[in-house]
């Protein structure tokens, strides 16, 4: 496949925003200035990156409790997530989510999730929606393979299959559930084999490489978008950071850690890739990393200067109050 | 005023939403193509489709999450849980989903959806199919409860809990489907949050709802005829509560018993005599009292099952222990 | 494979059985002697009595809301099942599970289940007791076509499968889940093959043929004794009855059912293979059946002279009052 | 007496019962590679091997039933549910299966099976990561439910929740696992169903249990500045309650407060109210007052959360608001 310019450029700029993103959160957290846990994406960047490429604005995402890739690569503000991770009443969710639970209605983004394997049947939902109101859009399901053993992915994916609802199930096999390696709990060596059980496509791709997922899901999102029905896509991928910020990773050794940093970051394969074949410059990287490090520092600013909530409300955003009801108390 | 039967309400609210508003739509097991396990959905998909009248797998946290998603999405989905012993498979979607999802989110989105099941014990279905587990989401903030007692109410609380814009949870007894009642013609709602005194009294208050509310009439029936007047309050919505009309009446007869078929351990009975001994003491005159289920699960056999369920003569007990 | 003269009484003993305690119940309960509801296992018969001819008493099996057949072709005894199901104090469960909630932990029967899917982790745990305890036994999981869409399903074939457990999942496709054909609402052809997606093997097999049933349960049972880890084991069939007695039957047509009595009904077939094999005679079978029948008599009667629970049995069995602890209350 | 922590003494005892009973094993999420999210598990696979000590897939149905299925074969299974918060996953198999099995099965068989499972809101861990969710359980015939306070209880009702023959629910609050207390060395039980008053006093009573106990006794030494006399009871057992404890301080005190962390509406502060209200009126001298979480979803911002837990100052307002 031919990517133009543009294409490749706004790759790195998600990529390279994720990264940097979160790796300002790691060290923010570390410095004690975010309350919670948070759970990076750092390594898994293509992924988000590769999909999110296919989709329009108006399409729906769920997203897990490591959400900040898929929020960013869906095109939210970094100022309001970044004051939502504070605690911010800025922030997209007023401080009352935190970094688990972001979220952007208006642009489809319907939610971080804390509850793994939550977000299954809510992008079927939305998708079931799609198909009822007759509009083309998209919904699509991010989990992880810990969350391909919750009863809710193989209710979901029956539901989205036998509907034939617009749904791509994408799955970031980063290698572990928390502490788990993925083999000592998953009886299957390919999570997409599962996509048999319904019969859907099940289809396995380098997460660590943005075209070859860009490709995948443009194939998963059409098929969807004209009435094909759901997919299974299963991106392999890598957790580069623990579990959460903090976490002792007594689970895996360091030289793992390193030896995939060394040969499958996806940043650094992209780096490698478009300054082989001469499509993008040492320069242009640069100057797209110098920019994206100011938005982000500008993010953090406003996080910072923000104001925390008021003790009011704590009570307000529970109930819809108006509502077409009239009928409420 | 015409009488039909509390199925039929249901229908008729079901049917008029669905008209009214092309955005509801209703999904569940069993519910399409024979019209409900109580015929509760009869004629419906005939009327509006198999896809706006849908009948799913067996997937309950399919059921729900996805009616949580279509409601994220524009739509009012209305689902089915066949059962009320079938929302605990999906007890995550409701309380730390459908529950929690617009306070989480900062307001951004509402969930204007309505959950509805068939609950109570009725002819020895047995431990797995009998159940009232309404009180579970009084602890649950976020979400609205209602359960009628009559087929007006099933009707106006229908549509009022559809028209909603809040997740709602419908409660509707089994055995109450085949009772008849007089409902208005045409549009009729009933708001949520309003409890209805159904019959005057000075001398004691009993709060109850659901098939139980007629055992409780029963017994101010018998009441009377000892000379105890018993104000009788229906609730009909148990969250929120309306204190206002639990105290109003309770400032007047200086007694109070609540009467519900759920295990009366952790029932909504604990929650109205905790805030009235927390609110309202002074005004008492003699023990609140709580009536209903026996702590056991619902057992099988026709000889133990009503020793098991709250009679008429525990709630004329009840009151003659503290009048 | 060669069947002795006393295996093919024992299949017809047992499938008579369950064929006529099916029957009287169905009379019993149209005659308003049986409370509650009643779901038939009629035209099923074969996959019980196939499956269970490969167990030992201490093997495991979890059923159903449809479990009157698992539980006599395990060998529980007639005449506490009659007085359950009658609601008696002389029944199974003293009358407090009726016909949903029979079990019979003496020869291993983990009980009825009236939740759908209910059934599946439990026999996963009691493999998992086998397995721990260093035992050889079997847990063998029965469940619906309807059930296969149920979380737990997956929950519970992934665990299984990932612990090598000696678990056999036997579905009974009887074509409906209620009232609904299971090809629309479950989204594959063969649920068998579902078992891709936990890399176990997945079986289809004529659920209307003892004799197919009996090979292919004996493959499925052997592998899990020996360590061989689950099978998943699809036994086509077909609910002949309602889905309870008194379905209306609106979602199938008549002639439907008749042509799958003429064709295909497991008692037909059997009876047709032997007498044309020569195998058991007219009579031979006949003396099994007055046999059958008399003891079904037998323990209606039972069941009709045996009390009611008193009173005070509503309060026991509840809990354990004496224990290890010797702390409860 | 030697200090050691919550996390410690759940350990021992949990050491000491795989010692003692080989049918005794565990597992859940988590628990052996890395020793428990909150470190609760730490060396325990190392001295019983991976087999008894088992990391999971995230399938909280089937950690549950297939405890249950084991406890059915001759085990007595440990589960951790990771968070209470996901037991709503499972809650078919606690409600339906678990608490129900036994009764109706007519006492053929026992689940003598504990399910562990963390709970509490600390340090912004936000709605769906810090419920405490006990109160649903009050209303589930079948099930026990303990609740520690502190190192010596959560060792002594750990072990005895594993030696009982029923299943247990043992809730431990997540701040309290960093905890240090005395713990006596060797065999130690708790009793199920005792509560244990912690400090006596003549003016009021106040019934807490978990975390909120140790704000309960702050409470109740800024009162006594005042003049007030607290008598605090630890429930240590949600279910079955121990009611003579509490009547017995009630009859002496006259005033009744209930703190926990849970939301108060529907909390186990409405089932002792009601209770209180029920059986012991006469001797109360002023209203029953609840205190806990506000009703809303737990919200993340530092800057809510504290506001939405029931403090110090809260119980103390509450004793001030009757006394
Ligand atoms: C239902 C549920 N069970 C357990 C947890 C605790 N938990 C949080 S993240 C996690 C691991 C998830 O693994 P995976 O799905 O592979 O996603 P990853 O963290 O690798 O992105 C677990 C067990 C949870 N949040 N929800
Ligand atoms: C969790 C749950 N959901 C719904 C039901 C109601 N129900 C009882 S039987 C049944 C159909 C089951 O179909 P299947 O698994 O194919 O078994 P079959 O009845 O055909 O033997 C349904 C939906 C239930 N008992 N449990
Ligand atoms: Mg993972
Ligand atoms: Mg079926």
């Amino acid at each position: 496949m031919e990517f133009s310019q543009e294409q490749l450029e706004a790759f790195y700029r998600t990529m390279y925003t994720i990264r940097s993103f979160e790796e300002k959160i790691n060290d923010l957290f570390l410095a004690g200035e975010i309350p919670g846990f948070v759970h990076l994406y750092i390594g898994e960047e293509a992924v988000a990156t590769g999909v999110m490429a296919n989709l329009r604005k108006t399409d729906y995402i769920t997203s897990t409790h490591r959400g900040h890739g898929h929020t960013i690569a869906k095109g939210a503000d970094l100022k309001r997530m970044m004051a939502e991770i504070f605690g911010k009443r800025t922030g997209y969710c007023r401080g009352k989510g935190g970094s688990m639970h972001i979220a952007d209605f208006s642009i489809g983004m319907l939610g971080a999730n804390g509850v793994v394997g939550g977000g299954f049947n809510l992008a079927v939902g939305a998708a079931l929606a799609a198909k009822l109101m007759g509009t083309d859009q998209v919904a699509v399901c991010f989990f992880g393979d810990g969350a391909s053993n919750r009863g809710t992915f193989h209710e979901g994916l029956n539901m989205a299959a036998v509907w034939k609802l617009p749904v791509v199930f994408v799955c970031e096999n980063n290698q572990y559930a928390s502490t788990t390696p993925y083999r000592t709990t998953t009886s299957v060596e390919n999570i997409a084999d599962r996509a048999i059980g319904y019969g859907i496509p099940g289809v396995v791709v380098d997460g660590n490489d943005v075209f070859a997922v860009y490709e995948a899901a443009q194939a998963a999102v059409e098929r969807a978008r004209s009435g094909g029905g759901p997919t299974l896509l299963e991106a392999k991928t890598y957790r580069i950071k623990g579990h959460f910020v903090g976490d002792p990773e007594l689970y895996r050794t360091r030289q793992e850690v390193e030896e995939h940093l060394e040969n499958d970051d996806p940043l650094k394969n992209f780096r490698r890739q478009v300054l082989a074949a001469s499509r993008l410059s040492e320069r242009e990287l640069a100057e797209i990393e110098a920019q994206v490090r100011e938005e982000i520092e500008e993010a953090v600013d406003f996080a910072r200067k923000s104001p925390f909530p008021a003790p009011e409300e704590l009570f307000e955003d529970l109930y819809v109050e108006s509502g077409e009801a009239a009928c409420g108390k | 005023m015409r009488e039909i039967t509390f199925a039929e309400a249901t229908m008729e609210a079901m049917a008029e939403e669905m008209e009214r508003d092309s955005r509801v739509f209703l999904m569940g097991e069993d519910i399409a193509r024979q019209g409900g396990i109580f015929g509760q959905f009869k004629g419906l998909p005939q009327k509006f489709g198999f896809d706006r009248v849908r009948d799913t797998p067996i997937s309950e946290t399919a059921i729900v999450g996805a009616g949580i998603g279509a409601a994220l999405a524009g739509m009012r989905p209305v689902v089915d849980m066949h059962f009320v012993d079938f929302i605990t498979v999906a007890m995550d979607e409701v309380v730390n989903q459908m529950a929690k999802i617009r306070y989480m989110f900062g307001g951004q989105c509402k969930v204007p959806m309505v959950l509805r099941a068939p609950d109570g014990a009725a002819r020895s279905a047995a431990a797995q199919h009998s159940q009232s587990l309404e009180a579970w989401f009084v602890h649950v903030p976020g979400l609205k409860v209602v359960i009628p007692s009559n087929p007006a109410d099933a009707k106006g609380l229908l549509k009022a809990a559809i028209r909603d814009d809040n997740p709602v949870l419908y409660f509707e007894n089994k055995d109450l489907f085949r009772m008849k009642g007089p409902v208005p013609d045409g549009e009729f709602l009933v708001p949520i949050g309003k409890a209805n005194v159904v019959r005057e009294g000075r001398d004691v208050t009993i709060v109850s709802y659901s098939i139980t509310l007629h055992k409780a009439l029963k017994a101010a029936d018998k009441l009377a005829e000892e000379g105890i007047e018993a104000e009788v309050i229906d609730l009909r919505t148990i969250v929120p509560l309306d204190k206002e009309t639990i105290f109003a009446s309770v400032k007047k007869t200086k007694h109070l018993v609540i009467a519900h078929e759920a295990t009366k351990n952790g029932g909504v009975g604990s929650e109205v005599a905790a805030v009235v001994a927390e609110e309202m003491i002074d005004y008492l005159d003699g023990p609140i009292k709580r009536v209903g289920a026996k702590f056991v699960p619902i057992p099988f056999s026709p000889a133990l099952e009503p020793l098991m369920l709250p009679q008429i003569e525990d709630i004329v007990a009840a009151v003659k222990e503290i009048c």
